[in-house]
């Protein structure tokens, strides 16, 4: 059964010349305890037929706020204090909720961030992608399910037929983002709108996803607003950009000119917090390379085998669980910055948690002379001398004390200074984090985001160990946020000598910062290699996929 | 004639509704009416029927049960007197150590096989026997010997004279089984009946009904009236009345004070109230402090005031007592002085008594049923004023059992009427009795009552007895504070329907329904 | 949900029953006052308690009562007989056990109808005039105990002669219909206040957690009709988390029996187990114990599995 | 604070509470009468001028019973759910901390207590125990504690897997620092308002049990004993078993909502 993906016939007043999206002086605002907060102040934007607008901002900016107003899908709080949103001409302000309803999913639908959530986990995908089809376009149950099914081959789904009986948590998150895609396109809308469509993704599955989108956008000449925090991806993929910021468009125009001649400050500091692997900002590599720390064969097996299964079902013993983690050989040396890459579920953290001694594991793990064969061994020394810093601070930093208790806490308990001295030497790590003395006073729930990650930093420095893991350090952090930390970072390794072990998914910033980079895929070490060596020809062809895989922003290939 | 019977049933139901003069049994009004046959009677009740057992039943509505299911050589009128039932007449020797009963000649188990002196002979054996839990043997324990002269001849002979054996053998848990049932495994008695009562058993299902159907060879000649007589249990007291009210019942076997008012107001319903020698008693422990001395126990006597108590507690329904154990339905009862209330001269007594400070202690009162906490709490406020600080302390029954009665020294009792003076000393007073629980132990009492047992003339027993309450109401060894009345009610069509004072005979087989 | 699955949660249910009966045993046996006691009553003698002691087998120590009483179930399937009544455990608890199912089945299906659209109501109506209605409704619900909501509805509804309901008893439904309805409106209702109030709570909150999810807003977003949107989308994904609130509510219903039966003079377990309470009838206490025991876990379990039929990503292996 | 009151559940809720927790702490002192006075001529009357809220069967002023009951009926509320909470949550800490085979020896025992519904385990015990207050106080105690013990432990458990527990497990703090200082100030919110809530089923329990006649004894003045003496009488003056069967659903309720809306305030997934 073929079935034809042309255009159905739009409304006759539906014009090709008027642009898809217009928005005209448009003000957003929010009720809340504290009166009227403004989210969005007097915006313009214009998206021409079959053009691609970026809206890129960081969290807060109001860029979603742009979304939903568009979408006509605002929460009960919001107003609206002027302005305009027209669809090809018609000004959707004043559409009744049921002329909406018409429009949504037919002529303007969204693909959302996060495709696990978005999908509905107790129905069926066939069925959430039929019934955007039955409702608008008037098909059968077989048609629409025929057609659903063509449409996820288009996105590149093999076996369509299959994924359209299968529940959402049966698919995985690539394969779910195309059916999110696959139902945005179904009703062939004017227009729509992408939101982070990559973020929650994979590196690999998010290109997939980015190079889908620019075959679709090819194929079916819809105009899109895409929306998102990724200055390189959003050059990769529209044809102009809007950079807003605290509700405000401070600039706009087509994608080369922006990069290139940003005339906004804050479009000038967002591009240059956009980490650049040609620019190196780490410290000096040590000039004799002596291994602090060793990992022997180190293996981490989850669900492993109980003694009691271990006797009676001797065989089964070796295939229980699965391996986090499996036969890793890395050195850390004095003083350096070894990165460590991969995707979600690699063993990256896994590596991170036996190096912080958090976790039961087998093979040998030495530190200064001495090996331990099991996390227990591991002593209060080593505890000492190596720290961990954790993805997010929110959750690292106990809501229930004090800055000052939660810096000074390791000077307590290691004895690094005497009792009386603490209060001074807590007051000098915040400023060696950059953040005022008087902060030892406030709870973390007083800070952002990027001053509480500061403040852990501050506190495994504390213990003046010799080695730090940074678990994704700056990967809940806005983009600014980001390089202001790496940079804090570097510079403390400047001044201590401490050497750092620094745990990411971002290839870009690892290679601004690291001496030496090691790549694990699947629990394994699949490649370690000197900075120098990212682009050469025997590399990994994983490494490859992955440093092929990262968008380089447009102004820093330029 | 219809016509006449409606309105003459109509005016007798007006007094019945507001007959509340003790003694007065309103129905014999209704007696020159013919008995119909036929007809199922319900019977509400509000206590599990948990054993069809009559050696050990105790339930209140176990006993209705019983008595339809078994027969006694003797039974307890309402007059409170015992007369022939299985038994046609009797014989004592002058000695009061020897009776013999002459059983009737044409008396039937419900399985149609014959009743004679053997099976007499072999249910008195067992309420002997130790090993056999019998609530009867207590008022036969002076048995000695007990032969069966011929089929229908019985022949007890006594440790020591006893005047009143044939009230003992109307006891309803000495009523007469079969020789083969008591061969029997005993727990089969808990739930199957082989009697010569007026019926039959035909359903035992303790949670909701037993039934029981007209035993065709009952010896009285045409009774019973009914078919059948249905005892349907409803836990709930509201529940009961409701459905008794609604007409679904024919007979509620025990009415709440609570409820009597507007149960006897409704149409048809025959409300009755049965004065009964029904008591509460407060156990005051003398062989110790304070009750060790009289005037305290006579000044908290004092302290009571009855009339109201029997307001307040039994709306009404009942009468004061004034500490004589015998209520005046009893034979031999003398005429008990009044108590007044007068807590100034009560507190007065216990000054003199030495507690010039009053007495702060602590009584004790089983959580059933309520009566025991409601009297309690009662007297603990009308006693206040005279020096008595008294905390009250309810507990759950099984608690009481096992930890305070026969032991406690300040608790609340509760007892049925008994048969006779005697049954009612031993069962409390005398120095051996039962369940003495006092410490009172008076030689020259004990001495009465033995001599009065002995004694067949009635003069002497009369003057004995009297002697013995005047020597109990000198001392208070108890207090009596009320006694309380039987409460039942029958609905319409339903004649006949009474129950004895002492709570444990029926007489179903008079009752007939009058129903179209 | 696998094999294995079912049988470790029914081993498990297993272990937990006889935790159960061994506690209930041992506890009992350490009671002041014993079955023979409580029968005989104030017109116990000390020889007639004996005798009696010694038919029921009371005088043997506890862990024989106890050995004796498992052989009895394991070997013969005997439950047993009740001390106070003389009868067969199994025909004493059996039947009160048939009139508590209708009770408890009628009240919970009762519930589980008008809760969960309630609930729904509230969720989608969240902040106006009905949400607070239903809201203070269900916060009144779980407030009143059952022994005030059923003495209150018996003074309004069941006043002789003037009240609709009759104030209690039973009548089984096989022998007639009509008055088996109309006698287990009160009691049911009863029961159910407080798991209404429960349940609807429940599925108002989760409904509206489920209203703010993502998918219900896509499913918006793709222009469905309201009325698909709550039907297909949102109620679906509430109703296992409702299901889950009313499994464990089978625990309250269980406790709520014991006083309505009680209150109502309804025939069932509740009655039994008081009553065997009051008389010390170890082998019933045992029996009904473990029977509603059993029954919660069950339940559980069942509950589980319905979760798992509602919810594709719930597996159990 | 202010946002705590912002919401109705809270306010009426804090209302309801302050008006149980004064007749808890002043109603003695303020009950017109004494609670257990007769007054023989005035029995089971309506409100009236003398007696506010009417009289019971012994004609004893029916505000003033309730006034004085109030006491024992939050005491036993407030220590029944103080004894459960407090053993519950040592357990449930021992297990969730400890791990291991503790932990799953704990869990089945407490999976195998929380089998038997509430009321029919507090039955149990209480019977065993004997009736009375203190008893009954002490079975809804014990009643409690399984399910208390699975909250904390819970507790423990969320918050043991948080990232700063694992930082103090990686600084090689002592087991003791961390449950003190670490797990236990964050475990405490949702047993705090579990707790709050629980006080009403506890008071709720406790009337039931004295509805039985398995609670408090006459002539005390709990609620739930009130209501049981009176059910007689209650076609003849339904006052006397509504204003105590009222009391009991003000206190319950009073509790409830206040719990609600504390979890509500404390919950950062809800507060905006």
């Amino acid at each position: 059964m073929t079935v034809s993906l042309a255009p159905v016939a739009t409304d006759a007043n539906s014009s090709t010349e008027k642009p898809a999206l217009v928005i005209r002086n448009y003000s957003l605002s929010y009720r809340t305890d504290n009166g009227l907060v403004s989210a969005l102040k007097n915006i313009d934007l214009t998206i021409g037929k079959g053009q691609t607008v970026g809206l890129v901002g960081e969290s807060g900016s109001g860029k979603s706020s742009m979304a939903w107003s568009v979408m006509r899908y605002l929460p009960p709080n919001a107003v609206e204090t002027g302005g305009a949103i027209r669809l090809a001409g018609e000004e959707m302000l004043d559409f009744s909720p049921r002329q909406m309803a018409d429009i949504r999913g037919s002529r303007m639908s969204m693909v959302f961030q996060d495709p696990s959530t978005s999908l509905n986990p107790t129905i069926r995908i066939g069925e959430q992608i039929a019934e955007v089809l039955m409702r608008h376009r008037g098909l059968t149950k077989i048609e629409a399910y025929a057609y659903a099914e063509a449409a996820l081959a288009r996105t590149g789904i093999t076996r369509p037929k299959e994924m359209l009986g299968r529940y959402p948590h049966e698919a995985s998150g690539g394969e779910k983002q195309r059916v999110v895609i696959a139902t945005a396109f179904a009703c062939e809308p004017e227009l729509i709108i992408f939101d982070e469509p990559t973020t929650a993704l994979d590196i690999l599955t998010a290109r997939q996803i980015l190079d889908l989108f620019n075959q679709l956008r090819e194929e079916t000449n819809v105009s899109a607003l895409y929306i998102s925090h990724d200055l390189g991806l959003v050059s990769r993929v529209v044809d102009e950009v809007s950079v807003i910021h605290k509700g405000v468009i401070v600039e706009s125009g087509p994608v080369q000119d922006v990069f290139r001649r940003p005339k906004a400050d804050y479009t000038r500091q967002l591009i240059g917090a956009v980490p650049n692997p040609d620019r190196w900002i780490g410290v000096d590599a040590p000039a004799v390379p002596e291994t602090l720390v060793k990992l022997d064969d180190v293996g981490v097996r989850y669900g492993a085998p109980t003694k009691l299964q271990k006797l009676f079902w001797p065989k089964d013993s070796e295939t229980t669980g699965f391996w986090g983690a499996k036969g890793v050989n890395i050195d850390i040396r004095k003083g350096e910055l070894l990165g460590v890459v991969g995707e979600s579920g690699s063993g990256k953290s896994t590596i991170a948690k036996v190096l912080a001694g958090l976790q039961d594991f087998e093979g040998r793990l030495e530190f200064a002379g001495k090996t331990f064969a099991n996390r227990k061994d591991i002593d209060r020394a080593y505890r000492r001398r190596v720290q961990l810093v954790f993805q997010h601070p929110d959750a690292s930093l106990n809501p229930r004390q004090r800055i000052g208790t939660i810096i000074g806490r390791p000077l307590k308990l290691y004895g690094v200074v005497p009792a009386d001295k603490v209060a001074a030497r807590v007051a000098e790590l915040l400023e060696m984090v950059r953040l005022p003395a008087d902060y030892a006073k406030r709870y973390p729930h007083q800070l952002s985001g990027g001053e509480k990650q500061r403040v852990a930093i501050a506190r495994a420095f504390a213990a003046e160990p010799d080695l730090v893991i940074c678990d994704e350090v700056t990967a809940a952090l806005d983009v600014s946020v980001q390089a202001a930390v790496a940079e804090l970072l570097v510079k403390l390794q400047k001044d201590t000598g401490t050497a750092c072990v620094f745990i990411t998914h971002d290839l870009n910033l690892i290679r601004q910062l690291a001496h030496r980079i090691a790549v694990m895929h699947h629990g394994k070490l699949v490649d370690f290699f000197d900075r120098p060596d990212a682009r050469s020809d025997d590399r990994d062809a994983y490494t490859k996929a992955l440093l092929d895989a990262v968008p380089v922003p447009e102004a820093a290939i330029a | 004639m219809t016509t006449f019977m409606i309105t003459r049933r109509t005016m007798v139901m007006g007094m019945a509704a507001t007959a509340l003069l003790p003694g007065i049994d309103v129905s014999d009004a209704l007696a020159a009416a013919t008995p119909k046959a036929g007809g199922t009677l319900k019977i509400s009740h509000s206590t599990r029927i948990a054993t069809l057992n009559v050696l050990n039943c105790s339930g209140p509505a176990e006993y209705p049960v019983v008595d339809m299911l078994y027969s006694g050589l003797t039974r307890m009128s309402p007059e409170n007197k015992a007369v022939p039932d299985l038994a046609e007449r009797w014989e004592a020797s002058a000695d009061a150590k020897t009776f013999t009963f002459f059983l009737r000649k044409n008396i039937f188990f419900h399985d149609g096989t014959p009743c004679t002196a053997d099976d007499v002979v072999a249910t008195f054996t067992a309420i002997l026997d130790k090993n056999v839990p019998a609530a009867a043997r207590s008022v036969l324990n002076m048995i000695d010997k007990i032969e069966a002269v011929d089929a229908s001849t019985v022949k007890f002979s006594l440790k020591t004279p006893f005047a009143d054996l044939p009230i003992s053998t109307a006891h309803a848990n000495a009523r007469i089984l079969s020789k083969v049932a008591l061969s029997g495994p005993k727990e089969k008695l808990d739930t199957t009946a082989n009697g010569t009562g007026p019926f039959k058993l035909e359903t035992y299902d303790s949670a909701r009904m037993v039934r029981l159907v007209k035993h065709d060879k009952y010896h009285m000649a045409g009774k019973p009236y009914l078919d059948a007589v249905e005892m349907h249990l409803f836990p709930d007291l509201a529940a009961e009345s409701a459905n008794f009210l609604g007409g679904s019942m024919d007979v509620m076997l025990v009415v709440q004070q609570a409820d009597f008012d507007r149960i006897s107001k409704a149409t048809g319903v025959k409300a009755k109230r049965v004065p009964s020698g029904r008591f509460v008693n407060i156990t005051m422990r003398q062989d110790q402090k304070p009750f060790d001395d009289v005037r305290v126990r006579k000044a908290l006597a004092m302290a009571i005031d009855r009339p109201t108590l029997v307001d307040i507690v039994l709306e009404g329904l009942g009468r004061p007592a004034y500490d004589n154990l015998l209520s005046p339905e009893f034979q031999y009862a003398i005429k008990t002085p009044e108590i007044a209330y007068d807590p100034a001269a009560a507190k007065k007594l216990l000054a003199e008594a030495g507690y010039p400070d009053g007495i702060k202690i602590k009584l004790v009162a089983s959580n059933r049923p309520a009566i025991r906490a409601q009297v309690a709490v009662a007297v603990k406020e009308m006693a206040k004023t005279a020096g008595f600080d008294i905390e009250v302390e309810t507990m759950s029954h099984d608690t009481y059992l096992a930890n305070v009665w026969m032991k406690g020294q300040f608790y609340m009792g509760y007892w049925g009427m008994q048969a006779t003076e005697d049954a009612t000393f031993n069962l409390l007073l005398t120095s051996n009795a039962s369940y003495e629980d006092t410490a009172w132990k008076n030689k020259d009492f004990d001495k009465l009552i033995d001599e009065a047992r002995a004694t067949t003339e009635d003069g002497k027993r009369r003057e004995l007895y009297a002697k013995a309450q005047e020597l109990q109401l000198k001392d208070t060894p108890y207090i009596v504070p009320i006694f309380e009345d039987i409460l039942t009610a029958s609905g319409k069509g339903a004649e006949d329907w009474t129950i004895a004072p002492l709570s444990r005979y029926f007489y179903v087989e008079n009752v007939w329904l009058n129903k179209a | 949900m696998s094999w294995g699955y079912l049988i470790r949660r029914l081993l498990a249910i297993i272990l937990v029953l006889v935790i159960v009966t061994f506690a209930v045993f041992a506890i009992t046996a350490i009671l002041p006052g014993n079955a023979a006691i409580m029968i005989l009553g104030e017109y116990a003698t000390p020889d007639a308690v004996a005798a009696l002691q010694k038919q029921l087998h009371l005088d043997q120590p506890w862990y024989m009562q106890y050995y004796s009483w498992v052989s009895g179930i394991l070997l013969h399937g005997d439950f047993g007989m009740s001390l106070r009544l003389s009868l067969p455990v199994t025909q004493v608890v059996g039947e009160a056990f048939l009139n508590s199912a209708l009770l408890a089945v009628t009240a919970l299906v009762a519930v589980t109808i008008i809760a969960i659209p309630l609930g729904a109501l509230a969720a989608l109506k969240r902040g106006t005039a009905v949400d607070l209605i239903i809201g203070l409704f269900s916060y009144l619900g779980t407030a009143l105990p059952e022994f005030v909501t059923a003495t209150l509805l018996l003074v309004f509804l069941a006043a002789p002669n003037t009240g609709p309901f009759p104030a209690g008893g039973f009548v089984a439904p096989w022998e007639d219909l009509g008055g088996f309805a109309s006698h287990i409106v009160l009691p049911a209702v009863t029961l159910g206040l407080i798991l209404l109030a429960h349940v609807s709570r429940q599925v108002r909150s989760e409904m509206s957690e489920v209203l703010s999810s993502d998918y219900v807003r896509a499913a918006r977003l793709k222009g469905l009709s309201e009325r698909r949107v709550i039907r297909r989308h949102a109620l679906p994904n509430s109703l296992a988390p409702a299901v889950a609130v009313i499994s464990l509510d089978i625990g309250y219903l269980l406790g709520g029996i014991i006083v309505v039966e009680e209150i109502f003079a309804w025939p069932g377990l509740g009655r039994v187990l008081m009553y065997a309470l009051e008389n010390r009838d170890l082998p019933v206490i045992q029996a009904v114990t473990l029977l509603l025991a059993g029954i919660y876990a069950v339940s559980n379990l069942v509950s589980d599995i319905v979760i798992a039929l509602l919810d594709p990503r719930v597996r159990y292996a | 604070m202010r946002k705590f009151f912002s919401s109705p559940t809270a306010v009426v809720g804090t209302l309801l509470l302050a008006i149980v927790l004064f007749a808890a702490l002043f109603g003695p002192l303020v009950a017109p009468f004494d609670p257990q006075e007769f007054h023989p001529v005035a029995r089971l009357q309506g409100p009236s001028a003398t007696y506010w809220l009417g009289t019971d069967q012994f004609g004893r002023d029916l505000l003033s019973r309730v006034l004085n009951g109030a006491p024992a009926t939050v005491a036993f509320g407030l220590f029944a759910t103080a004894i459960g909470v407090g053993i519950g949550s040592v357990i449930g800490v021992i297990a969730g901390v400890s791990g291991g085979w503790v932990d799953s020896t704990i869990m089945r025992i407490l999976d195998g207590l929380l089998a038997v519904p509430d009321l029919l385990f507090t039955l149990l015990i209480v019977t065993v125990l004997g009736g009375g207050m203190e008893h009954a106080l002490l079975a809804v105690a014990i009643a409690f504690t399984p399910g208390m013990a699975r909250i904390a432990r819970s507790a423990v458990l969320s918050v043991r897997t948080r990232d700063y527990v694992r930082a103090a497990v990686a600084r090689g703090e002592s087991g003791f620092y961390i449950v003190t200082f670490e797990v236990l100030p964050n475990a405490l919110s949702p047993i705090v308002v579990e707790s709050t809530i629980r006080v009403s089923f506890a008071i709720m329990i406790g009337a039931t049990l004295g509805f039985l006649g398995l609670g408090a004894q006459p002539p005390s003045t709990e609620w739930g004993l009130m209501v049981a003496e009176a059910r007689q009488f209650m076609f003849r003056n339904p006052w006397c078993v509504a204003i105590p069967g009222l009391s009991i659903a003000m206190a319950a309720l009073g509790f409830n909502l206040f719990g609600d809306a504390l979890r509500d305030a404390l919950d950062p997934r809800r507060s905006h």
